[in-house]
């Protein structure tokens, strides 16, 4: 810690709060109930990400960006209590979202854990200052849950690395700078034991973006294809063939999502909660918010709401004085996930047979439908719940390890398909 | 679908499968997207060459059924249809044909030819907006003045009203059903698109202002279609229950075969037991689908006394578990599942779809909650 | 098959319809849903088992017991669909429910499959008239799912063998007469290899019958414990040591359970069926039938009732016709399993406060409570749901088998649990 | 239970727990499903000794917290109640001896007294039989007529009726709500028996056929008690959610320990994916359990604007979910999990109970819904 005095959690709110409600505007939250509706174009989503840069720099040059980050890079060095604040204090208000996850963690985290100094302070300031976002080049279209599997490789040249394959899921990677990719260095030996991880630009020569096209046209998630990319030793993140390292801490921040001192994302902490408002809206929109069926549902949901932002709250707490292991942010992740899911069940079963047709001024109900296609996206999107669920029984629980097949041989010998195995 | 089919019920469903395997695979089905109709014609008068169209139309109009019974023979094109996530308006074209046929009358001769043929389709106006957009909850007016007949209403979702030549409208007469059949064009109706979940099935708003035909476009006894009605419900139900099957078929197909293609962590995904179980669990439902449907199938086809409550099961159970089961298709594919490029949503679709026509899980459940008071109170 | 001019079905059914209305009392179906209440005491329930003998015995002598039988053990050779007939007749009248699972199948199921003539000769006719009430002794304390893991050891001594160990959850094993008993013959080769199969009297010196308690205070369900029981050898069923091949069959007769032509069993195919009787009658008294919300439940339990009905059908049919293997009987009883348990818990959500505290005069409500704290027994009895997915899984869909650590090595070296094993 | 206690609080949860394991171990527990009372005396003054029935009441009436939250500290006890499924009176006794500690008054000095004691118990009237079984649906009538009042009405379940020495009575005075204090066998109440899925609580009928009693046997204001009854029924309510927290965590503990000691096919049941996928999943309902009712406790200590909202959602979350753990735990366990002998069913039958007193979970999404209404109609 720095021995500067530190300005204190009251203190700090009132800061926050002046600066945001003299600077942000209020929004609505439906956003943050179904994030891949198929709602913006490129225009208009490239426009929001330029705000949210601007965002980003306003809140750096106001001293409440990085609110853990050290200050030497141009962070804060405040607590997680200064966090907490920030984010009770940005509900209801705009908050450059597209800069918190996976930019701030799991990639600025990963930088603070394994990066050399020289990274750092290259990095994490023009990440807090909105200059740099950043992608996780991590799952691959062959790799499912399965991310230590990885096959983008990376062969070394004389001072640089040339890295051939594919990235998938990467969350507008179009807009995006620079992305930490997983890459195997190493074929001969075990799977984890093979691993490197390298930072790279995502604007360069034979790295191709293209962008994938969802179910409901949405067109937020990319996928790379990168051909003969030629990166320094100097971009490389931890030890040659010691990526797994560097993966495991990764994997951790990557299921802290909401849970991370790092983000600054609003708690929903106010009276309603987006999933309630959101539904309760649909049910009106249906003209059956008085009917007890439904009442049901809409009382379910706050329920929902509530219990898992005092679950979150609780895991936060727990990590924080150490009294759960790193590996219980799964238990957040498998609760959010599943919830989200109901929420989306539950709007769409309001909604009747306006979930199979509608029309554009049918209003909140014209949502449903989609969005029940959709449903399966929060269980899916950041680490499956079924990842989610081996980690908190083997990890929290300390349940026996599934078994593999693939530990103790050289990866390239692993099957990888019953169709690649004949 | 049934566990045993003749040889002429096979041969006509690899028939009809292997015309939808040409016709519409599942590059056709996304390049329709944005298609107006979402089929094209020659697709369909294909189908009706092989009897699409055909089989729940009596002899005298030159319909016939493989088995006896056209319905459960529609049903196997239905299933197909399902498996496929194939385009056009396979039940309501073919239950305004059952109708047209039954009702008699030469004035629909015509009409009844061309949907054999498939030169022409036709449509059911049925369910209306909110409020009365709940099963039997209808008001659209019919009203008799001198030898022609006025409607005034607003109909939705109307399948495939743009394409129709021909739309049979439900309405009330009083306290009474009448049935009309509204050809295309006539002056007070208009149409407007609507949206669906599905990628070829079309929709939309059919709202009629004073619409002014000849007593003769009524099909059946003014004031007395009640029973036609209840008849094109119970038929309409049971096509598309079988055509969600097959959606849960053919999801349920992809995902074994991915769980057993793929691999993690050096085994197939079918060796992961939790990912077993959950394959158990969907065959059950799926079983139990398959089997809830053909027995609907058959109540309906010989009117027999609890085909309403076999109905309502159907429609209720594969419409909550098929939700579940193809959704659960979709995890196990995970984000590959959601891509619009992948096949799976076509399933997921149209079975999306057909959950929330003609009454949604929870409406069909209020309906069997209604005759299990009906059957406890008279006992 | 015989020689002998078979009775129609529509005869023979106006036979069974004449017979049973004019013999048999009518009963209300409750019993169907909640076998385990804890209704009768001792006495009642003597009463109850002499009554069913008595009607076997009725039954036989009108040519209305073991309908799929062959004529030689004192059957009527006749085909599933005139049991089916004889299921629907018997809808809504008593028969000997006590005497169809276990006794008819899997124990004489077992005995037609395996049985020498003598064996046959001997056991079938009595089985049929009512004087044999057999059990199954298969289940053990330490066992759990895995049946072929018996413990209860027999040792050869000339032309006896020896019988040591404990059985357990044997229904009504104090008013039985007959067990069918899977022991172990040899513990030197890995499991499935060192089993044997015997019959015995339950009464006798050296066998003791203990009544568990359930939960609810029903003492249907029994523990034997065998000290130096003497069964001759020709009380075997099966080879030496190949008991498993024996064991196997039995597996499947018990997964048909109600599917099983050999069984008895009133189809409830009438308009109204037994779940949603008993749910209607439940939300009569609490005063709520005619809320929506309630009217969801009521509807959902017809649903169930239905489609369990139409998929058992489908399965008897698929099965009898071989286009579908005999492991499919699991996907019945995966079914089953979990709709009782749907059932049960719809009854207790709509008795509310009920559920938790009663009086007598609260009529159906209750028993919606102590319904509930039994729950689970649906999924648990008769081998669990857990094994009935298994078994889907891998003998149905052909999912690689679950790894098994005890498959290859001799019997006594398996551990059987982390306390044996330290 | 809170993640962080200080020290005096987990020394005041072990002395809990302790003498709960030393006075009430499962056997105990079995042998008292016949008891009329449901404890020994001994026990509960032992437990008051260590301060059980103290925590709510003001110091100047010789109660006093830990840790300046005495529901905080309460809950602490109640959790190992949940964890022992331990008997007697805990929400209810110490919600009267809150009440009366609040209301003042000296006449209700000794009764204080004697329940910090433990020498005798209180219960809380609240509940009615259907029609008017519904959370805030009372109708019992508290009428004053000159110095006396008079009520008449019925309350069901009413805990430890036959035990308890005063019977705080909440009931209606036209629009407003009263209380009155009734002591044990006041003329004109009766008490019948109930039963219970627990083992050791007992619960009556009790019936009020024209009790008179001097007015001062009234707790604060005639005719304005309402905020007394919410702030009882909050407290209630976090108690016993609490104590359901505990049944779910000792549930939970035995079935992990089971899953690792039980072997099957070679292996011990913990390595088998599905089980362990359902493990996850409970440990996951549990942490939320724990997680919410922690909230909702401190919320109402501190009597904070969204204490509600938080109670309800407790209490329907701990009620469905907690359930679906222990059902689960018995499933894993197999046929043992479901026979006398065996513990889990002492946590399930505490936590059945608790799930249907004060509100089922249906009732308090309702609660719920109608909390987001007036949220959203406001805004």
């Amino acid at each position: 810690m720095s021995n500067v005095e530190q300005e204190d959690v009251e203190t700090f709110r009132q800061r926050a709060r002046s600066f945001i409600r003299n600077n942000l505007q209020p929004i609505s939250s439906d956003a943050l109930v179904f994030p891949l509706r198929n709602v913006r174009n490129d225009d208009e989503e490239l426009t929001a990400v330029a705000r949210e840069r601007e965002v980003q720099r306003m809140l750096f040059d106001a001293g409440l960006a990085g609110i853990c980050f050290p200050r030497k890079y141009g962070g804060q060095e405040l607590t997680p209590a200064h966090q907490r604040a920030l984010n009770e204090e940005f509900d209801g208000y705009e908050y450059p979202s597209r800069l918190q996850a996976p930019t701030l963690s799991p990639c600025a985290a990963v930088l603070l854990d394994f990066g050399s100094e020289e990274q750092k302070l290259r990095h994490i300031p023009a990440i807090l200052n909105g200059e740099e976002i950043w992608m996780q080049f991590l799952s691959e279209p062959s790799g499912g849950s399965d991310v230590a599997g990885a096959q983008m490789s990376a062969i070394r040249d004389g001072d640089e690395w040339v890295l051939n394959g594919s990235k998938i899921w990467t969350t507008g990677a179009w807009w995006s700078d620079w992305g930490l990719c997983l890459t195997r260095t190493n074929w001969d030996v075990p799977k984890h034991r093979g691993l490197s991880v390298f930072i790279l630009p995502i604007h360069q020569p034979g790295l191709e973006v293209h962008r994938i096209e969802m179910l409901n046209g949405s067109k937020e998630f990319c996928q790379e294809f990168l051909t003969d990319v030629r990166v320094p030793d100097s971009d490389r993140i931890g030890g040659v063939d010691d990526g797994w390292t560097v993966g495991t801490r990764w994997m951790f921040h990557e299921r802290m999502l909401t849970n991370s001192p790092l983000v600054t994302m609003p708690t929903g902490a106010g009276r309603t909660s987006v999933g309630a408002t959101f539904v309760h809206a649909v049910a009106q929109e249906a003209g059956r918010a008085s009917e007890p069926h439904i009442r049901d549902y809409i009382g379910e949901t706050l329920m929902l709401d509530i219990v898992e932002r005092e679950l979150q709250r609780r895991i936060g707490d727990g990590l924080a004085t150490g009294t759960m292991a790193d590996q219980a942010a799964a238990v957040g992740r498998l609760f959010s996930g599943v919830a989200a899911t109901r929420i989306r069940t539950i709007a769409f079963e309001i909604a009747g047979g306006a979930g199979a047709a509608w029309t554009d001024d049918d209003g909140e109900l014209a949502f449903s439908g989609s969005d029940f296609l959709m449903r399966q996206v929060s269980c899916i999107g950041g680490g499956t719940t079924e990842m989610a669920r081996n980690v908190i029984s083997e990890r929290v629980l300390g349940m026996p390890r599934e078994r593999t097949l693939d530990k103790d041989i050289p990866y390239r010998d692993v099957p990888r398909s019953a169709s690649s195995r004949t | 679908m049934l566990l045993a089919l003749t040889d002429d019920q096979e041969l006509f469903r690899e028939t009809t499968s292997k015309l939808l395997g040409e016709f519409v695979p599942a590059e056709v089905l996304r390049s329709l997207q944005d298609d107006a109709i979402g089929f094209e014609a020659e697709y369909w008068r294909r189908g009706a060459d092989l009897g699409w169209t055909s089989l729940l139309v009596g002899e005298e109009h030159g319909g016939g059924s493989l088995s006896g019974q056209g319905l459960v023979d529609l049903t196997l094109v239905a299933h197909e249809f399902g498996r496929h996530a194939a385009p056009g308006p396979l039940a309501v074209t073919n239950v305004v044909a059952a109708t047209l046929s039954e009702a008699g009358g030469s004035q629909s001769n015509g009409v009844i030819g061309d949907l054999l043929t498939g030169r022409s389709i036709a449509t059911w106006c049925f369910s209306e907006p909110r409020p009365h957009d709940r099963l039997d909850n209808g008001c659209l007016d019919i009203r008799v003045n001198g030898d022609e007949v006025v409607l005034n209403g607003v109909k939705r979702p109307v399948e495939s009203g743009h394409g129709a030549s021909h739309l049979l409208v439900s309405g009330r007469t009083g306290a009474g059903y009448s049935q009309v059949l509204v050809p295309a064009g006539a002056s007070g109706m208009t149409l407007a698109t609507m949206q669906s979940v599905d990628l070829t099935r079309r929709f939309s708003v059919v709202t009629f202002d004073d619409v002014r035909l000849p007593s003769s476009t009524v099909i059946g006894e003014i004031g007395c279609a009640g029973e036609q009605v209840t008849r094109q419900l119970r038929r309409v139900i049971a096509i598309l229950c079988a055509e969600s099957v097959g959606t849960m078929q053919a999801a349920f197909d992809m995902t074994v075969e991915w769980a057993f293609d793929r691999y993690s962590f050096g085994r197939p995904l079918a060796s992961y037991q939790e990912l077993k179980h959950r394959f158990a669990d969907m065959k059950t439902w799926l079983e139990a689908s398959h089997a809830v449907s053909d027995a609907a199938t058959l109540a309906v086809a010989l009117g027999e006394p609890d085909a309403d409550e076999l109905l309502s099961s159907a429609k209720a159970f594969i419409g909550d578990f098929g939700s579940e089961l193809i959704q659960d298709c979709v995890q196990i594919h995970g984000g590959i599942g959601v891509t619009f490029d992948h096949d799976l949503h076509l399933f997921l679709r149209r079975h999306t779809l057909n959950r929330g026509l003609y009454g949604t899980p929870e409406e069909h459940r209020q309906r069997l909650a209604d005759l299990v008071t009906m059957t406890e109170s008279a006992t």
